[in-house]
């Protein structure tokens, strides 16, 4: 089991003066990384919603089609 | 040829499998990267020359070589598509290239932020970070390719085309250190019979790297689940789903007879 | 004699000449056209119909001739130009192209057409639907079929308020039902107290008794 | 005014339909940078030195690469036609095809000019001047452009000629331009060349969009 | 054979009727050369300097400015479709598409790149190496702009699409003929280069026209 | 039964289904198609005949089903390349648009297309004279008219020796002549062992008696 190799939690925040470029680059990784996982769970969520909506889109133009259909058949 | 294969690339068996792996896939990778993490930050001591900054390795290595990784796999896909039309092979191809994109982008942000301390400058027009960068605009026009026709099966097709010819700028990217002399610093672990590296420093790099393959593997698999559901809406099992979300009341019943 | 032609006619045309590559299409062409009446050009492929059409429309000017609109003269460069626009805002004019971008819905189509052309009425559903185009309505147009395209680029006719309206070939690529559809709203139009001018290879007199047709000989 | 705006949102619609792509002209601008370093060499001052001539050819090059299909599209569909035929709606519909391709080409490298200045290694003051003649610069490209695509829109009918004559109107744009970014990073005062870019782009937007208009109302009739 | 000699035949018909299309990316390098002394200001060894990468990014540019018009035409009116389905004449068209477009924007380049040796002040080795490695690599810009038109053919906005793709493959001939330049202008031998480029190029001529065809099948199905 | 089938049709397709926009258009279309017919694709627009016309001329793929020529499939990517090969070079396929390139002459497009379609007939201004272009043959074609355009592009017709036509609303833009001059050349062809596969919006079974008729339902 390795040991904690900073002396006191304040020497693990400074990292040795590189704090800046070391919290950088592991902020932005994770944060990256965070957005891209949020963003394909959004869309795998949103797909079948649109998806319902679409349907139901579809019974409206059925419901049109039909419509029209009696309409036409007398004059026919 | 590969028959036994056959069943995987049907859409729905696919969508399950993915849909079964993901979390055992996710839980891992989050795991493994914040074992690595962890580890790599606190628990390894500081390098001699470059002092604490060196833990950026960490990131910056599995990122670097995963995204190469997703850039490979993704031709192959886009190989398997163009060859042997198999759709979910071409669906792959738009589910790994957002994921590789942002692994670039990691690599490059994280040696940028590597490079201030070390070099002295954020950026140098060096070998290897002008390739690594020509890797995010390769990815950035798979991405812009697959979305700039109306038709999605053909932007697929399309995107997948141009990954196959763009597979010829990994090796340059690779072998940019040793066929220019750069600033960037040649193969340190890819070395295996004698890698330049202490093996203290070595196991949390190597956590990393499983890490972010699995996480790679775990994100294609929510958005190859996403990309299957997407292309193939028209078909009975589709809808059924999306009808199930219905009941469930997830979807809030639209103004349906709006202006008809 | 002058004043009550005027009131009259909606469009007349003198002694209208077309030149093109040095061939004269047409030579001395007169024509008036009152409310209610709706124009047939027929004529043989390559006749001059589009040519007329176009020069009707004011897209190109006459070599010889004039054309008036409630009788003052349009191509004439000393009129004054609130005639023109006058003439203008009641034309309706749709050619061989049908003026749809390919890249925007129907609905997106319509509202850009609607500021362009003033069209007063805004339900774009409503129309849409009429042209059986429900469910198409956000939909990039070049998704369509070529049918369908059409059907976009007619909805303006349902839309307009121009009194006057020019259109080269307006079914072509349509259905039969469309077409009746069409023709439905081209009475409507003439009763309402509109005129068209149409060129078409179909025959017109059975549905539209009240036209007339302007022969084009197409000469050599 | 009411055409203008619906001109204006059909363009904004037509680039933002193209998921995010109002981000390839960033792209394309990058790349072009790219481009500089490896050619010519990554020597940070030898690159400071060139920049405001990349920057200028960047500019000038996605106004040219967007100009030709300004008005091609709604030639070919009969849009045009349509609209020379309603005669008003024309001259706010061909302020609106400037302008939005001016928010389009130029805005954004207005925008990643920053970012410029970064990986070129420009002082602020020679950023500065660089947005500056931006901001005066590309509105005439944009002007100039629309005229080229205007005459050419219909090959035949004697618009080459003028539009190569339009293309040598970019050089005294360019020379005022960069004589500005040049004296900027020498410290010297560059509002007289500034003057200039403002004097050619007021003369420009008074009298280019009636000849737009004119040449339109040529190519279609 | 027959079919190929048609197609180029057909190509030249079309530029001879169509100026524009060749004037345009040829005014455009000379141009982006003119500007250069303006820009960067007239040092005679600055601008031998960056003359190499000048000239090649000017030809990469003008190159990919008349790229997007190359199957764009064939397209619209439907040729393109027919060739497809007749599918033999499809593979002697693409080659004469490339090599008429190669005439049309390289040779131009090579003829007067004597003239650009006289602007920018090169030496008679430099120029050399310049004309050698243009005629190396232009013909795999080429091909590359070839692939990229037909890629990005019935997408929605194809010049700018078009550029982002193709700059990243240009990016490796870029360095190569630099390097040649580079050395020649020093003295050095640059054969080595030289060969990189002439196998870069057989490769591209190997893989690249089928890529195309690909592409086109996919774009018009 | 299936050499009996090979010898007969030269064109046949089972269980066809086309997706588009995750719309199912047709499914399940079957077709045979024996030397000597006409086959008409009817149906409302948008019903997807255009969509149908491109899959058999081996432009599109289809999401189900396979075509076969001769009794050889099509669309298989292992079947090879000979087959696929003969079929093209026995297809003759007009689209919706029209192919000729309007900066050069009805000649010169003639010469191109001579050239890509290995067309044996090269008595360019017989042909053109019949359609009633003499005079018209060194004249770019976009001075043509409509008519004029699509004639041009319709001259493939007395060129080729193609067996299998398709075309997609050859009618359109046509004139009442120039369309009684295609429906006679359809008869030639079809006499002299020539089968043609054709959308149009018009009635063909006055004219053409031995025609077969597919009604493809406009589906949503
Ligand atoms: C923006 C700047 C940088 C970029 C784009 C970049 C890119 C890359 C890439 C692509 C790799 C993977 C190479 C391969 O597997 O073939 C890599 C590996 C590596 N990088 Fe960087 N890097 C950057 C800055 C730095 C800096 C500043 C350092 C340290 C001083 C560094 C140290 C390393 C190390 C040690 C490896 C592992 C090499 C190996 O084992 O193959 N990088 N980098
Ligand atoms: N390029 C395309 N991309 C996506 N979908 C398309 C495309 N073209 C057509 N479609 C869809 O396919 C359907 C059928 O189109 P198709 O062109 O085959 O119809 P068609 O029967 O030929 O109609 P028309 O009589 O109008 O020519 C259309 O309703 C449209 O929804
Ligand atoms: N753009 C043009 N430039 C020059 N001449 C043209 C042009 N368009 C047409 N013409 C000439 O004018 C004549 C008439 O063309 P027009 O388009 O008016 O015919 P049309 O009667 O509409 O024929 P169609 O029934 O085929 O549409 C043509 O024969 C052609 O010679
Ligand atoms: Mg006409
Ligand atoms: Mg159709």
């Amino acid at each position: 089991m390795p040991e904690f190799y900073f002396e006191s939690l304040s020497a693990f925040w400074q990292m040795g003066g590189y704090a800046l470029f070391v919290w950088l680059s592991f902020g932005s990784t994770y944060g990256l990384l965070a957005a891209l996982w949020w963003f394909s769970q959004r869309s795998q969520s949103r797909i079948l919603q649109d998806l319902a909506k679409k349907q139901q889109r579809e019974h409206r133009v059925r419901a049109q089609q039909q419509l029209e259909e009696e309409n036409n058949e007398p004059k026919t | 040829m590969f028959k036994w294969l056959d069943p995987y690339a049907k859409p729905e068996t696919l969508y399950r499998i993915c849909g079964l792996w993901f979390p055992w896939l996710m839980t891992l990778a989050v795991l493994t990267l914040l074992l690595s993490t962890v580890w790599g930050l606190g628990f390894t001591p500081a390098d001699y020359q470059q002092g604490d900054s060196y833990r950026i390795i960490h990131i910056h290595v599995p990122a670097a070589i995963w995204s190469m990784g997703a850039y490979s796999s993704m031709a192959i896909a886009a190989f398997i598509a163009l060859v042997w039309q198999i759709k979910v092979a071409q669906w792959a191809v738009g589910a790994i290239a957002p994921i590789g994109a942002v692994y670039t982008l990691i690599a490059l942000l994280t040696g940028m932020a590597w490079g201030k301390p070390m070099w002295g400058t954020w950026w140098v027009w060096d070998a290897r970070l002008t390739s690594e960068l020509i890797l995010l605009f390769l990815y950035l026009g798979v991405i812009a390719l697959s979305g700039a026709f109306a038709d999605r099966q053909l932007g697929a097709k399309a995107s997948a085309l141009l990954a196959v010819v763009g597979v010829v700028n990994l090796p340059i990217i690779h072998f940019s250190v040793e066929w220019w002399n750069t600033l960037h610093q040649g193969a340190t672990i890819t070395k295996f019979a004698k890698p330049s590296i202490d093996p203290s420093m070595l196991w949390p790099l190597l956590l990393g790297i499983l890490g972010f393959a699995l996480l790679l593997a775990a994100l294609t698999c929510l958005r190859l689940r996403t990309a299957i559901l997407l292309n193939e809406q028209h078909r009975p099992w589709v809808r059924a789903l999306a009808q199930q979300s219905v009941h469930k009341g997830s979807v809030p019943q639209t103004n349906a007879g709006r202006g008809v | 004699m002058a004043v009550s032609l005027v009131s009259t006619n909606l469009l007349t045309a003198f002694a209208l000449c077309c030149v093109r590559q040095d061939r004269v299409l047409f030579d001395a062409v007169d024509l008036e056209l009152a409310a209610g009446e709706l124009l047939h050009i027929s004529g043989k492929n390559g006749a001059g119909k589009s040519s007329l059409l176009r020069i009707l429309a004011g897209l190109a000017t006459p070599d010889e001739g004039q054309v008036l609109w409630c009788g003052k003269p349009l191509s004439d460069p000393s009129s004054n130009s609130t005639s023109q626009s006058d003439f203008a805002s009641s034309l309706c004019y749709i050619g061989h192209l049908s003026g749809v971008q390919p890249q925007l819905t129907a609905l997106e189509n319509l509202e850009f057409w609607q500021a362009a052309f003033a069209l007063k009425n805004t339900d774009y559903y409503a129309v849409l639907a009429t042209l059986g185009l429900a469910g198409l309505e956000d939909i990039p147009c070049q998704m369509m079929s070529a049918g369908q395209q059409r059907r976009v680029s007619l909805a303006r006719l349902w839309l307009t308020q121009a009194k006057l309206w020019i259109l080269d070939e307006p079914f072509t690529a349509l259905d039969q039902g469309a077409i009746k559809l069409l023709q439905q709203r081209f009475k409507q139009h003439l009763e309402q107290g509109g005129a068209i001018i149409l060129t078409t290879h179909q025959a017109m007199e059975q549905q539209f008794p009240q036209s007339r047709t302007l022969e084009l000989v197409y000469r050599w | 005014m009411v055409m203008f705006k619906a001109a204006f949102v059909r363009e904004w619609r037509l680039l933002a339909r193209q998921k995010a792509d109002w981000l390839n002209p960033l792209m394309f601008f990058v790349i072009v940078l790219t481009l500089f370093p490896l050619g010519v060499g990554a020597k940070p001052n030898l690159l400071a030195e060139i920049a405001p001539g990349i920057v200028w050819i960047a500019a000038l090059l996605s106004v040219l690469l967007g100009a030709e299909r300004l008005f091609k599209e709604d030639f070919r569909q009969g849009t045009l036609e349509q609209l020379v035929a309603a005669r008003d709606p024309l001259f706010p519909y061909v302020l609106a095809k400037i302008s939005s391709s001016w928010c389009s080409t130029a805005l954004p490298l207005l925008l990643i000019s920053p970012l410029i200045a970064l990986l070129l290694g420009l002082s602020t003051a020679a950023w500065q001047a660089i947005v500056l003649s931006l901001l005066l610069g590309t509105p005439l490209l944009n002007l100039l452009a629309a005229l080229g695509a205007a005459l050419t829109l219909s090959a035949d009918k004697g618009g080459i000629l003028l539009a190569l004559l339009i293309l040598p109107l970019y050089i005294p744009l360019l020379i005022f331009a960069s004589a500005a970014v040049d004296n900027a990073t020498l410290g010297l005062d560059y509002s007289a060349q500034l003057a200039v870019l403002a004097a050619m782009l007021c003369l420009a937007a008074a009298l280019v969009p009636l000849a737009v208009l004119k040449a339109l109302r040529l190519n279609v009739g």
